[in-house]
């Protein structure tokens, strides 16, 4: 059975791994050794063709004492353990479980803490690092923990909880890995603390711009994207899920950029490869959809940066040298430049997170979308979106149904007992506008019955 | 019969068509095109002729007798928020005698119009959380969905289109039916495909099953193996349905699937916990979606300084009031020496008022008059105005993975 | 014991009536009949004395024969029950208690369910009227629909509870007296549909307002109230709860009106005495607050309307005729009102719910407030106070710590089995900015060091 | 010791007063002051006797030397929030020579900004929640209320501030102490009303005691009926307590009485709710408050054809880079036959980027540069923003009523 790069690890891709603390961070498959830094290191090969979803626990050779001289020394990253997966938990969950906990618990008021910090705990640091290198399992290691320490049975059941599962961030070794999936990679980035790079965005405000997108396979789609290509990975998966090599879906992705060359840095951990997204989606900048230059001019630019060279002849070449090829990649992309800044009422759907001021924007580039498709457009604030539906759209006959939306998930701490929304959150994941675009009938054009 | 999901080039309006007619942002209703139709709305009768041939998203306008006018108008009263659609010219609705222009527009369905357009028929999934429910269960062009209820057949329509294949189940069997036919109607059903009736896989794809998923289970006759990557359960005890999950014919075995319960009530949600646990799931994780809709509106600026010049005023004319009752009173006396009375009536009536006419009262806020919103005469500023009422709780949405069995692939 | 009518009903005040289909309505007990419409009638006698918050059952006397011959002409209104207090119930809940339903439910599934509407019921509307004059209770009355209903055990237990409840509802006669309190006031208008009038401020949106203003029993406070005097009453109740003969309190608010006479409809509700307002709430329209007058200017205006008077004359005068008297009291309030115009930095906080633009209106009045007190203003949308703050607040330096605040409040459905926010709520309960006067200190009056 | 709760006409601080020292929004400090007394803030050291005196209310304002705005530069840097406040003259850090001007605010105790300048010592029950407590308590001057535990004493002062009496208990001896010390300082404590250390007595009104209300109920020595209208409990099991306000000489016996319960967890909210029940409690209700802070900002308006004259504004400049390109060589070739190369290295350097120096491109959006928000070189237009990091839940609120006794008043 091959493995199934969509569904399964696999060589030379970006995965996302969860680590003990919850939390998400990306390597390569491509890398020999994964390094997860206090958490252990192993090699990728041991990973590779498991489910994504797995939980892996990185164990050491119990007779390798050869390591523990080498840790002892401060270099324990050098050698890396081995990666077993848990092949017998269906759950593959990464939090402590209450099998663990509860044979530990009692529920006696707090009345009595006096909280004696640190002394308390009879096992030290180093006790725990030794046990740990002595390939004992987190539960193993927290029921060590708990009777170790003088002070526990004197906490709350809550304190003893966030007690343990504190610890168990600190020393257990082990590590779920993940496929890059958009929402992953959204999760990686919360972790990171680097939500401005994606403007803000919410998974629950990209997922309503999608549908209200109405994002088909074969859809084309002009979009401007200021989330470093997470927009436009996000299409992609709804459009083809991985899958590069489905001839019945051809829908294409054209980008507005600001820049002459579009900044997607994201779109590489999409794992899509070079040639698809090649075919897939095209960009052109602001300048040159709307500013664009007619034939005429083009090949007039063309002849007077190669003097002595005349295009039709190039195209008419069955073979070309490298040299002429890029000449004419560059006068055939020219050409598509063009046409795509004629191609009017052509796109299923404009989708547009930027920054530009909105009215003149949405102004210039509407006509680009066939009548009856929708116009959504995500913004951090709501002011700008207000300015856009009051001067703008509903001024204008041809937009519909104009409306502002907000979407907020309120996640909640999911533990039987002691259920709660989070008690805190980031960010507020921005606002959406959305419309139709329409066409208007003069009015004098109606015969008055 | 057209098809519900088209991203065809033409973008024309044709006979037997489905498509979406806008009368209102509260009234969107789907009409299958016919030579002879007729559509009856409060802005008159439209033929469908007058529809197809029309690009889609074209308006489509006649004028009106005042009759009609009439009756948009008393709509209008009703229903304030759909004032500013589908009629122009309202503030020339005094002169009865002139033709007004009212209008609808033709659209394509999506399922997010479509969902708009259901009279709420069950518990509908709206677009807040069926948009969030397909990101979170990573739903793509790749997924088979089951679903379970089919309910209004609203978030059959959205899986629908984003997903590989949809198995959807419903218990009751009026409502299975009646979402059959309007799977049939837009070319969704995957029976079509298998008949040859259409040809597009990835347009047809929902198998719809008459079933009690608690009691009978998953499987159906139509496949050997349902092979399912995400599972949404949308029923009042989906803690009766998640063990019947676990026979290896419905979910794909060796890859990461997920699951969402839908339920309304805490309670629900504690047991819906409970039976994932138990049944081997993890990252279980209880979210709630509030999503709210606004309108950008126009709210009158007023200055402070007109309210003190409108207080001035009645001041000077409170003051002007007490000589002018003189005056008047010597008018009345020299009138009544006279006969003719009625000829100066309305100079003696507006003496009487002890004030000038309402007219010319300096009156910057349109107070006691009708102000249109945004009316020109005054000055505006733009507010976002958060829908009347608000959609506080649909339900609680509960999500969990699984790997059924771990094998390594090589 | 003397009847507190603070805590307990009393004559002559209005009150609020909750009935069964969980309305709020306002009466008065000055009535001598309170007629609740299809919920019957009774004598405001009957209920006063008893403490605010009991639920009474309306009954008719069993051998009232006449009451049944007029009824059946149509004229039951004319006949009052007797109210009789639910004197051993200490929670004196309208709701349908579970109680009552238990006993007729089954939890089969609603597969089988054809609603057949009303005709499966057996007993007729009538039946249920006359059940009702003989005396019988809402349980006994629900009993009896539940086995008249052939339908009812095919229902699914939610629906089952849904058709109780709509019938409770429709048929009981009782009914629950509340004190006619701010937060009572405002579910009162709530459930009229007429919360534009107080500028859909919610309860949670108030009692923001008043807490971040420090509303205290001796604080002198200037008000705008666009709410038809809601905001005052809900200031007043925190200053005085009703009380108004302590004298060891003794606040002031000060109103500035739109209009020459304020328009403070809703204040009436408030039970307090003319005497008791009188003394405690002062009132001015913007124009004689922002354009005073001076002594000298109304002392001529005063000899401009009354020729022939010398105003100190009429001072000095020990008695005074009642025309005397008026123009005296007209003379001294227009002296008040200069002296309210002249009092700069005296007021413990500015409390606005004003539709005016509100950058003009803060920049010429908060000279009236205390240095180091708060300015808290409401709105009922967001982007008034957000100009505000960026367009005046932040670009002045007599002000700090300036906030856009908003404060929702989320009920639920509260029976335990079937716990879930309310499905759908109405209004969003409006904005307030809240931010503390402060005084600036001229740069260049510091020394360097 | 000055009091806390303070509406005297004159606004003067004076020695030995409790202020709040305002230095950003998110440092408040509370502050005793004394004629020696020092404070050091990020601004620079503050003598206690440049207060004293003041208005409340004044800036107290310093220029710092250099050595004292570079810390509250370097400060500036971690909390970027602050970055508006408390300094002036932000845009002329670089020239280090110049005195920069730094201020405090000295303020007036409240109980909502005693709130904000606490460490965040247990939970803290914030102004969104006990505005909403207080006005739904029905709580007034006439008031008697209880409150379990008093944790960190902030609602304590809110309540203290509007009710009658205040009964508070705290299980935990030494936050016990902790928060009786406080209300003391802040002239709460009734103890020292009875011990005629003040005469108001609407301002002294706090009892507090060191008590487990779920073990040992709710009476105690001090007086011998408490005579509560309204009891708030913020406890982990409010169900062990609810029995105990049965004691008739705890509640108010023959008028409507509150109760509010604040917890986490929805499986307490059950438990509380049957409690409420089984004694008798009614009109049971259960809601959450959503607060949120907001500030406004200002977002630079970025207009498209800016951005395409960037792009043709690059484009002519790569144009005109290979015709200077060949310029460049020429001048290379002459410079190297001579010896003086250094002079001209400026111009070489330019030549040889094929572009225009930085600060000569067209960069209306400030590219690459530290644009300050609002800077006037620029075009801005306002925005709300909401704050980082948001209270997404405090604790569920349930309240109930209950009349223990009816009798007639007449």
């Amino acid at each position: 059975m091959a493995i199934d790069p969509i569904t399964h690890i696999s060589f030379d891709k970006y995965i996302i791994i969860q680590l003990p603390n919850e939390l998400y961070k990306i390597y390569n498959t491509f890398t020999e050794v994964i390094g997860l830094g206090k958490y252990g290191s192993f090699y990728s090969k041991d990973i590779v063709g498991y489910p994504y979803g797995t939980v892996f626990d990185i164990e050491y050779e119990e007779n390798d004492t050869e390591d523990q001289n080498k840790k002892q020394k401060g270099k324990k990253e050098e050698t890396p353990g081995v990666a077993i997966p848990r092949k017998d938990d269906t759950a593959q969950s990464l939090e402590i479980t209450d099998d663990i906990l509860s044979n530990n618990f009692n529920s006696e008021s707090n009345r009595l803490l006096i909280d004696q910090g640190s002394s308390i705990q009879k096992l030290s640091n180093e006790d725990i690092e030794l046990l740990k290198e002595q390939n004992t399992r987190a539960d193993k290691l927290i029921s060590n923990i708990i009777s170790n320490n003088g002070n526990f049975q004197l906490k709350t059941k809550q304190s003893q909880q966030k007690y343990l599962i504190r610890k168990f961030r600190k020393f257990s070794k082990c590590f779920k890995v993940e496929r890059c999936t958009p929402q992953n990679l959204l999760k990686f980035l919360m972790d990171k603390n680097d939500l401005l790079r994606i403007n803000d965005i919410s998974l629950e405000s990209i997922a309503l711009q999608l549908n209200l997108s109405n994002i088909q396979p074969n859809g084309n789609y002009l979009v401007m994207d200021e989330t470093g290509g997470f927009l436009i990975y996000s299409i992609l998966e709804r459009m083809y899920g991985g899958k590069e090599d489905d001839e019945t879906k051809n829908g294409t992705i054209t980008i507005i950029t600001e820049t002459e060359h579009p900044q997607l840095d994201l779109l590489k951990y999409s794992n899509y490869s070079d040639e698809f997204l090649k075919k897939t989606i095209k960009y052109i900048s602001v300048m040159e959809l709307l500013k664009p230059q007619n034939e005429e001019f083009v090949r007039a630019e063309f002849l007077r940066i190669n003097e002595d060279l005349n295009i039709n002849e190039l195209l008419a070449l069955k073979e070309r040298s490298p040299l002429q090829q890029r000449k004419v990649n560059w006068f055939e992309r020219q050409m598509s430049l063009i046409k795509i800044s004629n191609t009017v009422d052509y796109y299923d759907a404009l989708v547009l997170q930027t920054d530009f001021e909105l009215k003149e924007l949405v102004d210039r580039i509407s006509k680009y979308v066939k009548p009856g498709s929708p116009i959504v457009v995500f913004c951090k604030f709501r002011e700008p979106l207000l300015d856009l539906s009051n001067e703008y759209l509903m001024k204008n006959l041809n937009f519909l149904n104009v409306k502002i939306l907000q979407t907020s998930c309120r996640p909640y701490q999911t533990k039987r007992g002691k259920i709660h929304p989070l008690m805190t959150m980031k960010s507020n994941g921005g606002w959406l506008l959305s419309c139709i675009k329409v066409i208007y009938q003069d009015i004098n054009s109606v015969d008055k019955e | 019969q057209g098809a519900f999901v088209h991203t065809d080039y033409e973008n024309i309006v044709k006979e037997n068509d489905l498509v979406l007619v806008y009368i209102s942002k509260t009234n969107i209703r789907p009409v299958v095109l016919h030579k002879e139709g007729r559509l009856n709305t409060k802005y008159g009768t439209f033929l469908h002729s007058e529809i197809i041939g029309k690009q889609y998203g074209s308006q489509i306008g006649k004028f009106l007798n005042s009759n009609q006018v009439n009756r948009g108008k008393r709509h209008n009263k009703k229903n304030k928020d759909e004032k500013k659609e589908g009629e122009v010219g309202e503030e020339n609705n005094d002169e009865e005698d002139e033709k007004k222009f009212g209008f609808i527009h033709v659209l394509k369905p999506t399922p997010e119009l479509w969902t708009l357009s259901l009279p709420h028929r069950t518990q509908i999934v709206y677009t807040f959380d069926s948009s969030y429910i397909t990101e979170r269960l990573q739903i793509t062009s790749l997924s088979n969905v089951i679903e379970a209820g089919t309910g209004s057949g609203s978030l059959s329509h959205q899986f629908s289109r984003t997903c590989g294949k949809l198995f959807t189940y419903e218990f009751h069997e009026v409502r299975k039916q009646q979402a059959e036919l309007e799977f049939q109607q837009h070319g969704l059903l995957y029976q079509d495909y298998l008949d040859g009736k259409t040809d597009d896989k990835n347009v047809a794809n929902i198998i719809i099953n008459h079933r009690d998923v608690c009691k009978d289970g998953f499987l159906i006759d139509q496949v050997e193996n349902i092979n399912a990557d995400c599972v949404f359960l949308d029923l009042p005890a989906p803690w009766e349905a998640i063990p019947n999950l676990n026979d290896p014919r419905v979910m794909n075995q060796n890859k990461q699937v997920r699951v969402c319960c839908f339920s309304p009530c805490f309670e629900q949600v504690d047991k819906t916990i409970e039976a994932l646990e138990l049944n081997g799931w993890g990252s279980i994780e209880m979210v709630e979606i509030q999503g709210r809709n606004f309108e950008g509106r126009k709210r009158m600026v007023k200055s402070i300084d007109d309210a003190i010049k409108v207080l001035c005023d009645q001041k000077e004319r409170r003051n002007l009031g007490a000589s002018n009752y003189r005056k008047y009173k010597k008018v009345r006396n020299e009138l009544q020496e006279k006969d003719g009375i009625n000829d100066d009536e309305h100079d003696l009536k507006r003496l009487k008022t002890n004030s000038i006419p309402a007219d010319q009262k300096f009156n910057p806020f349109g107070k006691g008059m009708r102000v249109k919103e945004g009316d020109e005469k005054y000055e505006w500023s733009n507010v976002c105005k958060i829908e009347s009422e608000i959609k506080s709780h649909t339900s609680y949405l509960t999500f969990a993975t699984k790997i059924f069995n771990i094998t390594r692939q090589e």
